[in-house]
């Protein structure tokens, strides 16, 4: 049997394989499939400083091979995710490794989050989300602009001792430039990518299938994207990335890993087969002793030129 | 907080049971067991290609040998590659999801208000109630009314509105709710288009009947996971509501839980 | 019967489907299926001022809903385009509405196409392409980048008396931005989008599914990408747009006319199902007819909000 | 210039022949009317959902009466829904496509080279032939061996190597070509994978003898609007070579066209 062990900097995980942020709630309802401690990690739905009630619905709807969603970063504020027994207490009781996504709608609410959960027991790393694109203030706009991008994460990063993973958007001519700026500013990893933009119309009603009109775009449809910007990545700074965009099976994982991811991420697919993530942990190990690999970093970036 | 898992499951009968509605068993006996009044079940439905996402349906009827039945309406694609699934083929089923409703007290008589397909949320909430009581049942025409003879076979009795009169009383079927609105010792369930629900709920307003509704809202994960389900109730807060998820706060929620804005 | 008269600007088109640019060839093979006057225009394969062999094989691969080409504009120069029988001369044999998509490795090279081409008989328009992800220099270089784009539209724009149509890259942060620009610079029309840069990798042999590595992904996949672009452009320019992106059937060409689209283009489509612009040119028609209204200008931008 | 078509064609037999071989008949009669040796049909396979190309098999049979016959390998998603397609099942059909093997002169005696599923695509040109010849039949091993009884049929010499020497000779099929190479008023045509084709184009340099060679690429729009196909032929520019579409100037390649960079 393969050793998954996974070595993202400081970061430790006993496999590459996490849920993606807003895919998996606060992991309560997930725990009823499997055992939450056999992820890699959990990364958890986005934690502002204040309580959030989410964009007005129809939130999200079907497209093909994808989905679009504008929940609005729905979330109970992070005083409420530390304390309530249903978010952080009960991750921690369930023995998961936690990350926590971060957003804010200024540089302040990014710093107050992240103040607020230093020392905090039971977090493994902050992941800073500078790309929801469903959001008016904030999210996407930092994604987007480098001097706000850079200016979110050196202030963050002043603000933890954890380990800080910043997670880019895709809705930029090229990611790898605001990867180097923000691992120029101290981000300990990379995550991408976030949802694109997008929409969907009702051609009955005319309206657009989501209230908020656009929407991100996750699933299948978007996994070449997020391919080629995890490659383009890889090639351009030196800490490590979570892979993530359209995983449903253990290929999909494993052409992320090859394109140069060091762990990976599962969003959409939790909402179709519950298992998806357990079933691509034992899927990555199957692959890893049927091809001869001792471990998962002989595979990263091992793409044949 | 509810129990609930995935399940292959085998069709066993799939069949028209009158014009666009269909009844489907599956033998599914882990969800069938835990399976309470209200509750759904989350199905995905094999050969969808490019549509991703489950579907939710009611679940209408359990056997006590393991079997779990749906009544639905084609009403899109889903649905429709649904109907042409063979007996023997599986079905990934995920459930029984969401709350339920509260069985009748005795000395309590349930009066049901159920539209369309919704007449299948109410089924087994009939079947397990020790009173009999009323299920008023609404349609657009007499083509659409399904499960009138299954109420009466337990013991209900069945009072019928169609839009255009072809079959009952002509006009709305919460027209006959308001009959019975001020009988003594009565518990009012309801579940079909959001409409009618909160039409329902306004009827309520100001009197100290509480009815409990069943909401419809599409359904990404089902299980509570995305917040893209969500509804709004009435919450002690600036705003006067909040969002709760209707797969997992709901499907069934008091009628004064529920915040109207309109 | 609705009537399905397009203007765009000085160009009135029979109706609004078109097909894009390097899905149709040049015409003649497509023309085995039905008279290609049918359609409101054809617009051909990229053309640059030399011929071009294109990038090496593979070229293309399928992915979830879309597909991922890098063709690398392979094309028989400008000279051969005008006098040999295959290309031009077929196309104005055959009656069509002909626009000539046209690219470069310079701003020199696009002024020498479209140099060329003026004046020649039985040219509706240009279609600048600015956005092609395949080619090494030039294409998406020029499309990416705010000063470029411009140099080239307003280049262009004083070699030809043709309408200009600017075809825009999806890989910007906000094409809005792009279409005030070539507006600015003197554009007739706006076309978008181009295939969105994306990758795909073969988990057996760990090569790139495509052997220029990175390709251009089109189809029902980026649908929900363009329908936002085009709904973003058309709130921010006055000029005809042109919307392509996944185009398949008929509701999906009726939710680019919502969105803003003046016209739309069939890509993709045409090699799954050769009689699709045929089948949508009717299916618009009827949907016109069934929802009253008496011509698509009425549809166009109609979003209810 | 060729002629195709689309056709709505309908499946009347869908059968496995051996191993992982099929064949398949649909009823096809305008392009089962056209067809010619060498040539292929684009097949939109059902229920193929996120999948969108079409697949391109060689018309390996037609009959008078309008059915055309492809023999086809299950390698991989599409070919995999195709083995489970039913009889009655309509098929969108583009064909026939792309050029064709020249038919024997009189005379001339052909001597076909084929490789796996390869084998399919030669057996109309064997057909129509008016002299006898011999085909050579190359295989992994003696399971993947298809079609030998159906060209003894007809008349012709079979031969057969196999790589693991299970049937015929033990070793490469173009090694039994080499043989023949000599002999005076053959005509040799080839259909397999690419590397045996190339490998036959690199035997026939510096000789006299121009084999006909249909080669494999994987095809998008199968009739020449992409250029997603293309393969490298001999050409008078300063490369040497140009790209040409192997769906439209091919899939059959004159040995001394095909251009090889290794
Ligand atoms: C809790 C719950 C219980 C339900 N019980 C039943 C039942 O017992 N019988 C029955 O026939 N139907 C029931 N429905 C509605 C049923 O889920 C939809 O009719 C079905 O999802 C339509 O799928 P489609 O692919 O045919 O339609 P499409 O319109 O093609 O579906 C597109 C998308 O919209 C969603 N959608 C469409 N209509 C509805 C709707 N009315 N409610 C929720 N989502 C919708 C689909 O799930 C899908 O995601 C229930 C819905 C909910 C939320
Ligand atoms: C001109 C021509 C004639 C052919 N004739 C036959 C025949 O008579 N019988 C037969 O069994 N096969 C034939 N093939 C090969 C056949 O097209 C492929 O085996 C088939 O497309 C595989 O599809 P899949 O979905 O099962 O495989 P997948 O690997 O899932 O297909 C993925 C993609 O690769 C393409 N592809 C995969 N393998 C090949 C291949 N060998 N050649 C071309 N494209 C490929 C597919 O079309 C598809 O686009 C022919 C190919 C060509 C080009
Ligand atoms: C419903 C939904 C909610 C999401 N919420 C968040 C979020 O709160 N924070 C975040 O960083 N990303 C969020 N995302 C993006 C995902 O984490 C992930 O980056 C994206 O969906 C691509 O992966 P996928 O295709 O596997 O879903 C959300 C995605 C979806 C579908
Ligand atoms: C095989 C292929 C070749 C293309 N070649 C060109 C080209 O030469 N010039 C151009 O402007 N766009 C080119 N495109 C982009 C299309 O014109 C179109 O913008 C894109 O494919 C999106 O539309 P679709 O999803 O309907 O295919 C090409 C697309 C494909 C798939
Ligand atoms: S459907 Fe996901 S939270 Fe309800
Ligand atoms: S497959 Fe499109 S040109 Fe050959």
């Amino acid at each position: 049997m393969a050793n998954l062990t996974t070595n993202l900097g400081k970061l430790v995980l006993t496999n590459p394989v996490m849920t993606a942020s807003g895919t998996f709630g606060y992991g309560e309802e997930y725990a009823k499939f499997y055992p939450l401690k056999q992820l890699g990690a959990v990364v958890v739905k986005g934690i502002s400083p204040f309580q959030c009630h989410g964009n007005p619905m129809p939130r999200i709807c079907e497209t093909s091979s994808g989905m679009l969603n504008a929940i609005g970063l729905q979330n109970p504020g992070v005083d409420n995710f530390i304390n309530k027994p249903e978010y952080l207490p009960f991750l921690r009781k369930a023995g998961a490794v936690v990350i926590v996504n971060i957003w804010g709608k200024s540089v302040e609410d990014y710093c107050a989050v992240a103040e607020k959960l230093d020392g905090v027991e039971g977090i493994a790393a902050l992941e800073i989300n500078i790309s929801c694109p469903n959001i008016k203030e904030g999210g996407i706009a930092f994604g987007t602009d480098p001097v706000l991008a850079a200016k979110v994460v050196s202030s963050v990063r002043k603000k933890t001792k954890l380990p800080v993973i910043t997670k880019l958007s895709p809705n930029v001519t090229k990611v790898s430039e605001f990867a180097k700026i923000v691992v120029g500013e101290g981000a300990d990893m990379i995550s991408l990518i976030n949802t694109y933009p997008g929409m969907a119309i009702d051609i009955e009603t005319r309206k657009s299938r989501i209230a908020n009109i656009t929407g991100g775009l996750s699933g299948p449809a978007i996994k070449p994207i997020a391919i080629k910007m995890v490659y383009e990545t890889a090639n351009a700074v030196d800490v490590p990335i979570i892979g993530m965009g359209g995983i449903f099976t253990t290929a999909d994982a494993i052409e992320f890993f090859l394109a140069g991811a060091d762990a990976v991420a599962i969003g959409t697919a939790n909402f179709i087969d519950p298992m998806t993530p357990i079933k691509i942990i034992s899927g990555i190990n199957e692959y890893l002793d049927s091809h001869g690999y001792s471990g998962i970093k002989e595979l990263v970036g091992n793409l044949a030129i | 907080m509810c129990q609930f898992q995935a399940e292959q499951s085998k069709i066993i009968n799939n069949c028209n049971i009158k014009g666009k509605y269909y009844r489907i068993d599956f033998m599914c006996e882990k969800i069938a067991e835990l399976a309470r009044p209200g509750q759904f079940v989350h199905v995905q439905i094999k050969n969808m290609g490019e549509r991703l996402f489950r579907r939710p349906f009611s679940i209408f009827d359990v056997s006590d040998d393991g079997v779990l039945s749906i009544i639905y309406k084609v009403v899109g694609y889903g649905t429709c590659v649904l109907s042409g699934l063979k007996n023997g083929e599986i079905c990934d089923i995920l459930g029984p999801l969401g709350n339920s409703y509260s069985i009748p007290e005795i000395g309590e008589t349930p009066i049901i208000t159920a539209g369309g397909y919704g007449a299948a949320s109410t089924y087994l909430l009939a079947k397990n109630s020790q009173t009999k009581g009323k299920v008023l049942l609404g349609a657009k025409n007499k083509d659409e009314l399904i499960l009138c003879d299954e109420y009466k076979r337990l013991g209900f009795d069945v009072e019928i509105a169609t839009d255009d009169g072809s079959c009952g009383y002509s006009g709305l079927v919460t027209d006959l709710l308001a009959y019975f609105l001020k009988e003594a010792g009565i518990k009012i369930y309801g579940c079909g288009p959001n409409s009618m629900m909160y039409a329902i709920t306004k009827m309520l307003k100001g009197t100290s009947k509480i009815a409990e509704l069943s909401l419809d809202e599409n359904m990404c994960c089902g299980v509570g996971a995305c917040f893209g389900c969500v509804i709004k109730v009435v919450a002690k807060n600036e705003k006067g509501w909040e969002y709760k998820r209707s797969c997992n706060e709901g499907p069934v929620f008091k009628s004064n839980e529920i915040y109207l804005d309109f």
